[in-house]
């Protein structure tokens, strides 16, 4: 019960910030230069073809009159059309939204799988080599640009070994994995870094902690000490972060999607800004910060049902 | 001024505060949970003496020491300095009156601000109330180093280079670095050693009769607050339960919480030795105070009428008061659930 | 025309027995890297490039250019005749042609096409095919066009993709109010004539095509076009990542290959790196409003532009930027355009006579001026940068601006921007489309630079109604000579198309004017 | 005065350096040396073609090898750290200043105001970083000055958040209450009490932020959103040396450690701040 | 106290089974960047079975480390040599596994701090189980209702609903109840216990203190009582050993050493407790504070705060010896000269 109460205000929480994200998200796509048909048209048209198609597109109307048209229109859940791709915003997000959420669905495994073990090595030899070791690798993967490393895991792994594809979608689920993973590792590295480096800080925490020493002269077995207490309270503060890092690796995903040529949300964001596609800019806006939103609120009953204290 | 009003006077104060609501409760549009932290509590502080107060946790004891220095606003009733509500006390009347009323806090560690030096710590109090000219200022300093015998070397200092004892003493000398009239010492020596603690009582008690101080001296072990105090009020639960003269409280407790609490403080005579234990039962939660007398479900000597009808703190005697419906509790007649005569010989 | 005809046949002859040399194979399905993904298939409704250069595949004209993009070619018309005023045009439909979808292919279908392509308003390609009047139809197979005037371009129109033929009935019984509703029902599964059909698209991933059954085109074989299966376009917007994919073997060819990649990709052993021969221009527009932004406008001193012309080494420039690929403009206009006239390049590189005629302009001592520059595209990037060393030879200080494609074309429509970096390629097989651009001042200002001649305005006029092929070539030989002088443009290099495909792949093309060509392409197995 | 003695040895006393700040920070002052007098060191002109040797690969001449300009790659790698070590300062001060202040206020006011301020970093962090930057240096036009602009807009949220969540740890502490039982005033209070030791994360954050801000450059100095030509940015020469991976790598290459290097400099460096700012209780 | 065989420590003792507990030369350093410091000295003391032995002193002397010494709890950077012997074998010396078998099952440790000593994210029935996991083969059935049984011996109430909470839904009394749960899981017939009740109020504490006494009894084990309370030591231990600066100082029965203190600081300490009759009156502190552990003095180590020292205390360092009996032991030049000194009561 207190578990339910807590996701309830947890989605009404949601709310505001829904609003919030959508009239910023409004201003500033009208704040940008240009017009979606100048987009659309390029250097040819001529001045009658961009009123012609502003006027279609009720971008000739006060700003104003297009939010409440907007407001309107989402309410009652339909996000209109994309001025570019000439299909309705919904359809194009579901089919790209689920790329992306494989993507970074993926990293975040990739990442976990990373960090957890190593941050124990880490945590457990403590200021010896091998925690040096892992700590600068670690270091040198939070100061790599995303783009860099892409281009760099590519050309090794894709072009010269031949492990992988050079990017692209597969059609079944086992090719789209298959195909997401480099992508998904470029997008892991980082954040298994902040995750170790986290991970790290808790475990040597925890391994300090009184119950530690208390579960030790229970005479308990190394491996349930390990298991049980040590890696299980670590892991709530990481949690947290975990659900926060999100918003980033979906940032991220823009310049992945785009260097391994994966057809997801992140580049229909960056093209629709481009492309001045507010009704695709829009769409996926809300999208996303639903999205994330809603991370957070997984990671907040992850995180409750980890730690009972959470949910009074 | 009025030699017999009371310096500081504590009338009918009670002090909530809000548990946590949850959604549950609200959708079943009940009210949020209050935590009842004082209720209706009246004493009187008189110039020059030490007010002992004593309680387990959770009874009010540090509340009401927050109250009296303004750290928390009473809901009901008022906090008089010299007859006048400190709550009314604005601009320079509410600077006079921290300056004049000042708290010795609990934790040594917490108390300091680890960034500043000692100097700095205690030439902001004077600076700030204009305690003297800034020339003076060093002077003053070395002064209350030495008035709370600490080395003069320590002006330069951070706190984290001191230890818990000595810590205390910076506390005090800020405290005591804008004159006041009044110290409230809240569990002043409960984190520091045995052998420590004897240090600062003795300097405590020193300095008290140096500088003619009133000190409402808080805190959970019954034989500090017995040693140091004048009058001693005992409360539990958010409400006063005895306020009596120090040894009157020891040798003949009117409540028969302040009686298990003295049975319950282990003694230092290991030929005292018992094995019954002195008080059963767990200490309720202030969340949901039951309608009676608080202590009803762990009282020994409970009747029915105590469990609907809270008792009032009455007269018991000279200086005594007590909150109880059995109002011959602890009269000298011997009686025989009171072994009074053998705890103290 | 006979003479080009003729030229193209004996091309197509010698292609063929270069050809030969393979033993030609049909089947299999090629899967392309595209750097950016189709928009919307409708021919008349479209804006771009990455519809335009495609849809040829998907729909056919009556009319086809040549190889060369130069010429013209029977399409789903075998015969046409344009009658001796200029007036009339007749048309005659090849016998059995039909749609995609096995309906037959009417006079009624071709005539409602053409008047739905030439009804103003309706897409921004009507401008190619202004002159037609009406368009009527004489039994099963003829088709008749009654221009308004004269139309020395008409034909050449008739193979541009506005043109192309859909079916009537099936357009219209696509859902929808407006034609354009109708248009985008009708676009998500186009039918037309080409020799592919859409099969299905995930759009911004791929989009596949498989093989018109009913295509009327045969092969050398003697069957029907096309050779393969089907095509997969797979969009991989990163250079980089594309080409990755090209030599992993993971597609069988790439387009816009950078310019820096073609002499590596050249010798690489398992690749065909194709320069095909194109009408594309690179070259900077210059604003040449005599104000601009409240201050004088030094670049609408013509002595100005020249200097800057004089200023830019052209041949550093085509090795920084196109890798010795391109080579340098002698027109405004192309190579590969009809009547293109030029011999050798324009403002050969001359510091001296630059500073010369920036002292004569009164601008001694330089200017500080901006360019646009398409943000995160580096062939803008660097030719920019050059520049920018190159003019600060003769005073002129530059400042790179880099800002997305809307906010550039808006700063370009308003007329506002000082610079900006620009490349044109012909949609259609005659000079007029890029005059009218360049240098007729009433279709967008010349660019929307402000800058305008009577004379090459009247010149211009005229040439559009002028049947005479030689009085023609004349007046587009004076235009070129105005606009070379003293244009608002410095025109930098132009190149041909980059596109590497697997040496199993066989017999496609991008003609001049950028239509991808895969009628005739085959793979080896 | 002995006192005073005592007090001027104890606010000098060199306490032990932890080792990772003493690592970051020779990376560090060595960037900034770079950073501040980049042509000390740098051989060339970094914007100077040369038509005779484009695209040579590490020689004596030009140990990094030169760009398709023709311009030397070392000497550029070294400028741009003038370039690259400005957005790490300049993207992140402002940020720092303003929404440590704000964090200070809204900690310690709580109540509404910090009902209103948790509205806007949800917000805020729900939004791609990435994206809301790259929107607002297209509205704002590029350059470094917008991207500025663009970071600052975004990035105070992270510090506010910071310094709110510890200024509210920090001010139910027994010190903060002294302060209030002196009749200290609430600016008093926050400056001068809680801010000291409530900014130790804000400022360890800073430190690895402006590792993240060089990141954040290069990335849309990569997009082209960031410095402009002909200006040496790592991130802008790895986008220049991106087609050149495979014919001369050297390009992209040098730049990218650079980055990496500065970057781990920052790491150890906020690692080092971290252990330093330690509050000794 | 009715218990299966199979419950109880394993049975392959080979060495005495009635020898209890012998520690000899205890030393545990640690390796600070400040140098070494010597947490515990060269401790030696004995538990006899079924006895209650208390180690007494201030933060810092070693009692705690002496403690976790014995149970092999010390990680890095610290060490520990000497022997400690239990039923004939020497824990230090045991290998990993060997002495994991021991812990938990015949000798079993309890906390100061039961909210961070239980892991706050496994409910309290699970808690006591996993200790009877490692060391009986109990089904799970089995296990369970053990654990009812356990909650009822230390005096948990509606023990079925409450193994499935959390620590954080318990009291703070309750917690150490639990705690001491899980600790008596095998019938451990040694007991180490670390200021089990510090952190509790005074009728709690009482109720625990009293529940320990009577655990012992019942289950015939011994105890090791750390504690800084010299009321819990008069009031519960049959014998106590006082540290000071990681050595032990005193030890002898509780009654002998409280009556007559033979070393200068047992005696400061009793001294720095208030007595009743002694209110507002000065207390016999001790002067200065204790050594830092990287820097002791030479010679004793009390040295500097000692009113009894001479020059042969900065020289040399006295060793512990047996002066009245065997069990009296103490480590002074002057001891004969502390118990000549005027009574402290």
């Amino acid at each position: 019960m207190p578990l339910f109460s807590f996701v309830i205000r947890r989605l009404l929480q949601m709310i505001p910030t829904v609003i919030f994200i959508l009239i910023v998200t409004f201003i500033l796509v009208r704040l940008l230069p240009g017009d979606p048909a100048s987009a659309m048209l390029g250097d040819r048209a001529r001045d009658a073809d961009v009123e012609r198609i502003n006027r279609q597109l009720g971008l000739d109307q006060p700003v104003v009159v297009q939010f409440f048209y907007f407001v309107r229109r989402v309410v009652t859940g339909d996000l209109g059309n994309s001025i570019g791709l000439k299909v309705s915003v919904s359809s194009l997000i579901l089919q790209r939204l689920p790329v992306t959420l494989m993507l970074t669905g993926m990293s975040a495994l990739i990442a976990l799988v990373l960090a957890v073990p190593l941050a124990f090595i880490a945590a457990s030899k403590r200021e010896r080599l091998p925690d040096s070791i892992i700590r600068g690798a670690f270091q040198m993967g939070l100061s790599m640009p995303v783009f860099y490393v892409g281009i760099v895991l590519l050309t090794v792994f894709a072009a010269q070994l031949k492990l992988f594809p050079v990017g692209g979608y597969g059609d079944t689920l086992g090719d789209r994995l298959y195909h997401l993973f480099l992508p998904a590792l470029t997008l892991a590295l980082s954040f298994a870094a902040v995750l170790m480096r986290n991970l790290r800080a808790s475990i040597i925490e925890v391994m300090n902690a009184e119950y530690v020493d208390f579960a030790t002269a229970k005479g308990l077995r190394s491996r349930v000490i390990l298991f049980r207490h040590i890696l299980r309270n670590a892991l709530i503060s990481t949690v947290t972060l975990f659900g926060l890092q999100i918003g980033t690796l979906l940032g991220g995903a823009v310049i992945t999607e785009t260097v391994f040529a994966v057809p997801g949300a992140g580049r229909l964001l960056i093209d629709s800004i481009y492309g001045r596609d507010y009704p695709v800019l829009q769409g996926l806006t809300i999208a996303l910060a639903v999205l994330v939103s809603l991370t957070f609120l997984i990671t907040d009953i992850v995180q409750a049902w980890l730690d009972p204290r959470i949910a009074r | 001024m009025n030699a017999t009003l009371p310096i500081l006077s504590i009338d009918g104060v009670s002090k909530r505060f809000r548990g946590p609501y949850s959604l549950m409760r609200r959708l079943k549009g009940e009210p949020p949970l209050i935590v009842h932290a004082l209720n209706n509590v009246t004493l009187e502080v008189h110039r020059g003496e030490t007010l002992g107060i004593v309680g387990e946790s959770g009874c009010g004891k540090s509340t009401l020491a927050r109250c009296l220095v303004r750290l928390h606003e009473a809901d009901d009733g008022a906090v008089r300095f010299e007859g006048k509500d400190i709550s009314l006390f604005r601009g320079t009347e509410r600077r006079a009156f921290n300056r004049r009323v000042q708290m010795i806090f609990q934790d040594p560690y917490g108390s300091l601000n680890p960034r500043m030096t000692v100097s700095q710590i205690l030439g902001e109090a004077l600076f700030v109330h204009r305690m003297r000219p800034k020339p003076e200022i060093p002077g003053r300093i070395a002064e209350l180093l030495d008035l709370v015998r600490l080395p003069q070397d320590a002006a330069g200092r951070y706190p984290h280079e001191f230890s818990g004892g000595q810590r205390q003493r910076i506390g005090i000398a800020r405290a005591l670095a804008v004159e006041p009239d009044v110290i409230v010492a809240d569990e002043l020596v409960s984190a520091l050693d045995v052998s420590v603690q004897a240090q600062v009582i003795n300097l405590l008690l020193q300095l008290q009769s140096r500088l003619h101080l009133t000190v409402v001296f808080v805190a959970h072990d019954l034989r500090l607050v017995r040693h140091i105090s004048h009058r001693v009020a005992v409360m539990y639960l958010g409400q006063v339960m005895e306020v009596n003269t120090s040894e009157g409280l020891f040798t003949a407790p009117r409540h028969p919480y302040s009686k298990a609490l003295l049975e319950a403080a282990p003694e230092l005579d290991p030929g005292q030795r018992n094995r019954k234990v002195a008080l059963r039962g767990e200490l309720p939660s202030p969340l949901n105070l039951p309608p009676g007398c608080p202590f009803a479900g762990r009282c020994p000597h409970v009747f029915d009428r105590c469990r609907t009808e809270r008792p009032l703190l009455s007269p018991r005697g000279r200086g005594q008061f007590a909150a109880c419906h059995l109002t011959d509790f602890g009269t000298p007649a011997p009686n025989a659930n009171n072994p009074t005569g053998l705890l103290f010989p | 025309m006979k003479t080009i005809a003729r030229a193209v046949f004996t091309a197509a002859l010698l292609l063929g027995t270069s050809l030969s040399a393979f033993a030609l194979e049909r089947g299999g399905t090629l899967t392309y890297g595209r750097y950016a993904d189709s928009l919307f298939l409708d021919p008349v409704l479209n804006d771009a490039n990455v519809d335009i250069w495609i849809l040829s595949n998907l729909y056919d004209t009556l009319l086809l250019p040549t190889d060369d993009g130069k010429g013209v070619q029977p399409g789903l018309a075998s015969e046409y005749k344009l009658a001796d005023d200029g007036m009339n045009l007749t048309l005659t439909l090849r016998d059995g042609i039909r749609f995609s979808d096995g309906s037959p292919i009417t006079p009624a279908d071709v005539a409602w096409s053409l008047k739905r392509a030439a009804k103003k308003d309706n897409g921004i390609w009507g401008f190619m095919i202004e002159s037609i009047d009406d368009v009527t139809t004489e039994g099963d197979k003829t088709i008749l066009i009654k221009l308004k005037h004269p139309d020395p371009a008409i034909l050449a129109a008739l193979t541009v993709f506005n043109t192309a033929i859909l079916p009537q009935k099936q357009f219209e019984a696509s859902p929808g109010a407006t034609d354009e509703e109708k248009a985008k029902a009708f676009a998500e599964h186009p039918i037309g004539s080409g020799p592919f059909v859409l099969k299905s698209w995930d759009r911004g991933s791929s989009m596949k095509l498989v093989r018109n059954e009913y295509y009327w085109a045969k092969g050398e074989d003697g069957q029907p076009l096309p050779y393969l299966d089907g095509i997969n376009f797979e969009l991989i917007p990163d250079d980089a990542t594309r080409i990755l994919k090209l030599t992993s073997g993971e597609i069988d060819g790439a387009e816009f290959i950078p310019y820096s990649r073609v002499n590596e990709l050249k010798s690489s052993g398992n690749l065909n790196m194709e320069l095909f021969p194109s009408t594309r221009v690179a070259y900077i527009t210059l604003n040449v409003r005599p104000q601009l932004g409240g201050k004088d406008n030094p670049l609408s001193n013509p002595k100005v532009r020249q200097a800057m012309n004089f200023a830019v080494n052209k041949e550093a420039i085509i090795q920084i930027v196109t890798h010795g690929v391109g080579k340098p403009q002698t027109s405004y206009m192309s190579t590969a355009t009809p009547l293109h006239v030029g011999d050798k390049p324009l403002y050969p590189y001359d510091l001296d006579k630059a500073k010369l005629l920036m002292k004569e302009a009164g601008f001694e001592g330089g200017f500080s001026t901006s360019i646009l520059v398409l943000a995160g595209n580096q062939d803008e990037i660097a030719a920019s940068t050059a520049l920018q060393q190159m003019w600060a030879q003769i005073g002129i200080k530059l400042e790179l601006q880099q800002v997305d494609n809307p906010t550039r074309t808006q700063q370009y429509r308003d007329g506002t921007f000082v610079m900006r970096n620009a490349a044109w390629t012909d949609d259609i097989a005659d000079p007029n489309e890029i005059t009218s651009y360049f240098v007729y001042s009433k279709t967008i200002d010349a660019l929307h630079t402000g800058w305008k001649s009577d004379e090459a305005d009247q010149l211009f006029e005229a040439s559009q109604k002028e049947m005479d092929p030689k009085k023609r070539a004349e007046q587009y030989a004076r235009m070129q000579e105005i606009y070379n002088a003293e244009g608002p443009t410095v025109p930098l290099y132009e190149t041909p198309y980059p596109v590497a495909l697997s040496k199993k792949v066989h017999g496609f093309l991008q003609i001049p004017l950028g239509n991808n060509i895969f009628a005739k392409t085959w793979k080896e197995k | 005065m002995s006192a005073d003695w005592a007090a001027a040895r104890s606010a000098f006393r060199l306490k032990a350096l932890p080792r990772s700040l003493v690592s970051g920070g020779v990376i560090l002052g060595l960037s900034l040396v770079l950073a501040l007098w980049p042509s000390l060191l740098a051989p060339y002109d970094p914007t100077a073609f040369d038509y005779s040797a484009l695209l040579a690969p590490p020689s004596w001449a030009h140990p990094f090898g030169t760009d398709n300009f023709g311009r030397d790659v070392l000497s550029r790698v070294i400028h741009a750290y003038t370039i690259d070590m400005q957005i790490a300062i300049f993207a992140t001060i402002g940020p720092f200043i303003f929404g440590t202040i704000v964090g200070a206020f809204v900690g310690y006011a709580g109540g509404l105001w910090e009902a209103i301020f948790g509205r806007i970093v949800d917000a805020t962090i729900t939004f791609p970083f990435l994206v809301l930057v790259i929107a607002i240096v297209s509205v704002l036009g590029p350059g470094l000055g917008n991207m500025y602009v663009a970071v600052g807009v975004v990035g105070w949220v992270f510090y506010a958040r910071l310094v709110a969540a510890e200024i509210k740890v920090q001010k139910r502490l027994d010190y903060a209450d002294a302060g209030r039982v002196m009749g200290y005033t609430p600016l008093r209070i926050i400056f001068r009490h809680l801010l000291p030791n409530a900014i130790t994360p804000a400022i360890v954050y800073w430190v690895t932020d402006m590792a993240l801000a060089i990141l954040l450059g290069s990335s849309l100095g990569y997009l082209g959103l960031g410095a402009q030509p002909p200006a040496a940015e790592w991130g802008v020469q790895i986008a220049d040396g991106k087609n050149f991976m495979n014919t001369a790598w050297w390009i992209s290459v040098f730049p990218g450690v650079a980055i990496v290097l500065t970057g781990l400099g920052f790491s150890l460096a906020g690692d080092g701040v971290a252990e330093l700012l330690r509050v000794r209780r | 106290m009715a218990m299966s065989a199979n419950m109880g420590p394993n049975g392959n003792t080979d060495g005495n089974e009635n020898a209890g507990l012998v520690v000899r030369g205890l030393t545990t350093t640690f390796d600070t960047p400040r140098g070494q410091a010597i947490a515990a000295a060269d401790v030696d003391f004995d538990v006899a079975p079924g006895e209650i032995v208390g180690l007494v002193g201030e933060s810092g002397s070693g009692k705690s480390v002496t403690l976790r010494s014995i149970m092999g709890l010390i990680r890095k950077p610290g060490r520990t040599t000497g022997h400690v012997d239990w039923r004939g074998r020497d824990l230090v010396a045991m290998s990993s596994e060997e002495l994991r078998r021991i812990r938990g099952s015949e000798i079993a440790m309890i906390f100061q701090e039961p909210m961070t000593a239980l892991n706050p994210v496994l409910p309290v029935g699970l808690q006591i189980e996993e200790n009877l996991i490692a060391h009986t083969t109990l089904t799970t059935r089995q296990r369970r209702s053990r654990a009812l049984e356990l909650m009822n011996i230390v005096g948990i109430p509606a023990a079925d609903r409450r193994l499935d909470e959390y620590p954080h839904q318990f009291s703070g009394g309750m917690r150490q109840r639990v705690m001491i749960a899980i600790a008596l899981a095998c019938s451990p017939k040694l007991l180490l216990a670390d200021e089990p009740t510090t952190a509790l109020d005074v009728t709690i504490q009482d109720q625990i203190l009293k529940l320990l006494l009577d655990l012992r009894d019942r289950m015939a084990m011994s105890v090791v009582l750390v504690t800084h309370d010299l009321g819990v030591v008069a009031a519960t231990c049959d014998r106590m050993a006082v540290m000071y600066a990681g050595r032990i100082v005193e030890t002898g029965a509780v009654a002998e050493v409280f009556a007559r203190p033979r070393h200068s600081y047992t005696r400061g300490l009793l001294g720095s407790v208030p007595r009743s009759g002694t209110s507002r009156t000065m207390l016999q502190s001790i002067e200065g504070t204790p050594p830092s552990l990287t820097n002791l003095p030479t010679g004793c180590a009390f040295h500097p705060r000692c009113s009894f020292a001479t020059d042969i205390c900065l020289k040399e360092r006295p060793v512990l010896e047996a002066v009245t009996s065997p069990t009296r032991t103490v480590a002074c030049f002057h001891h004969e000269r502390v118990a000549e000194a005027e009574a402290i009561l």
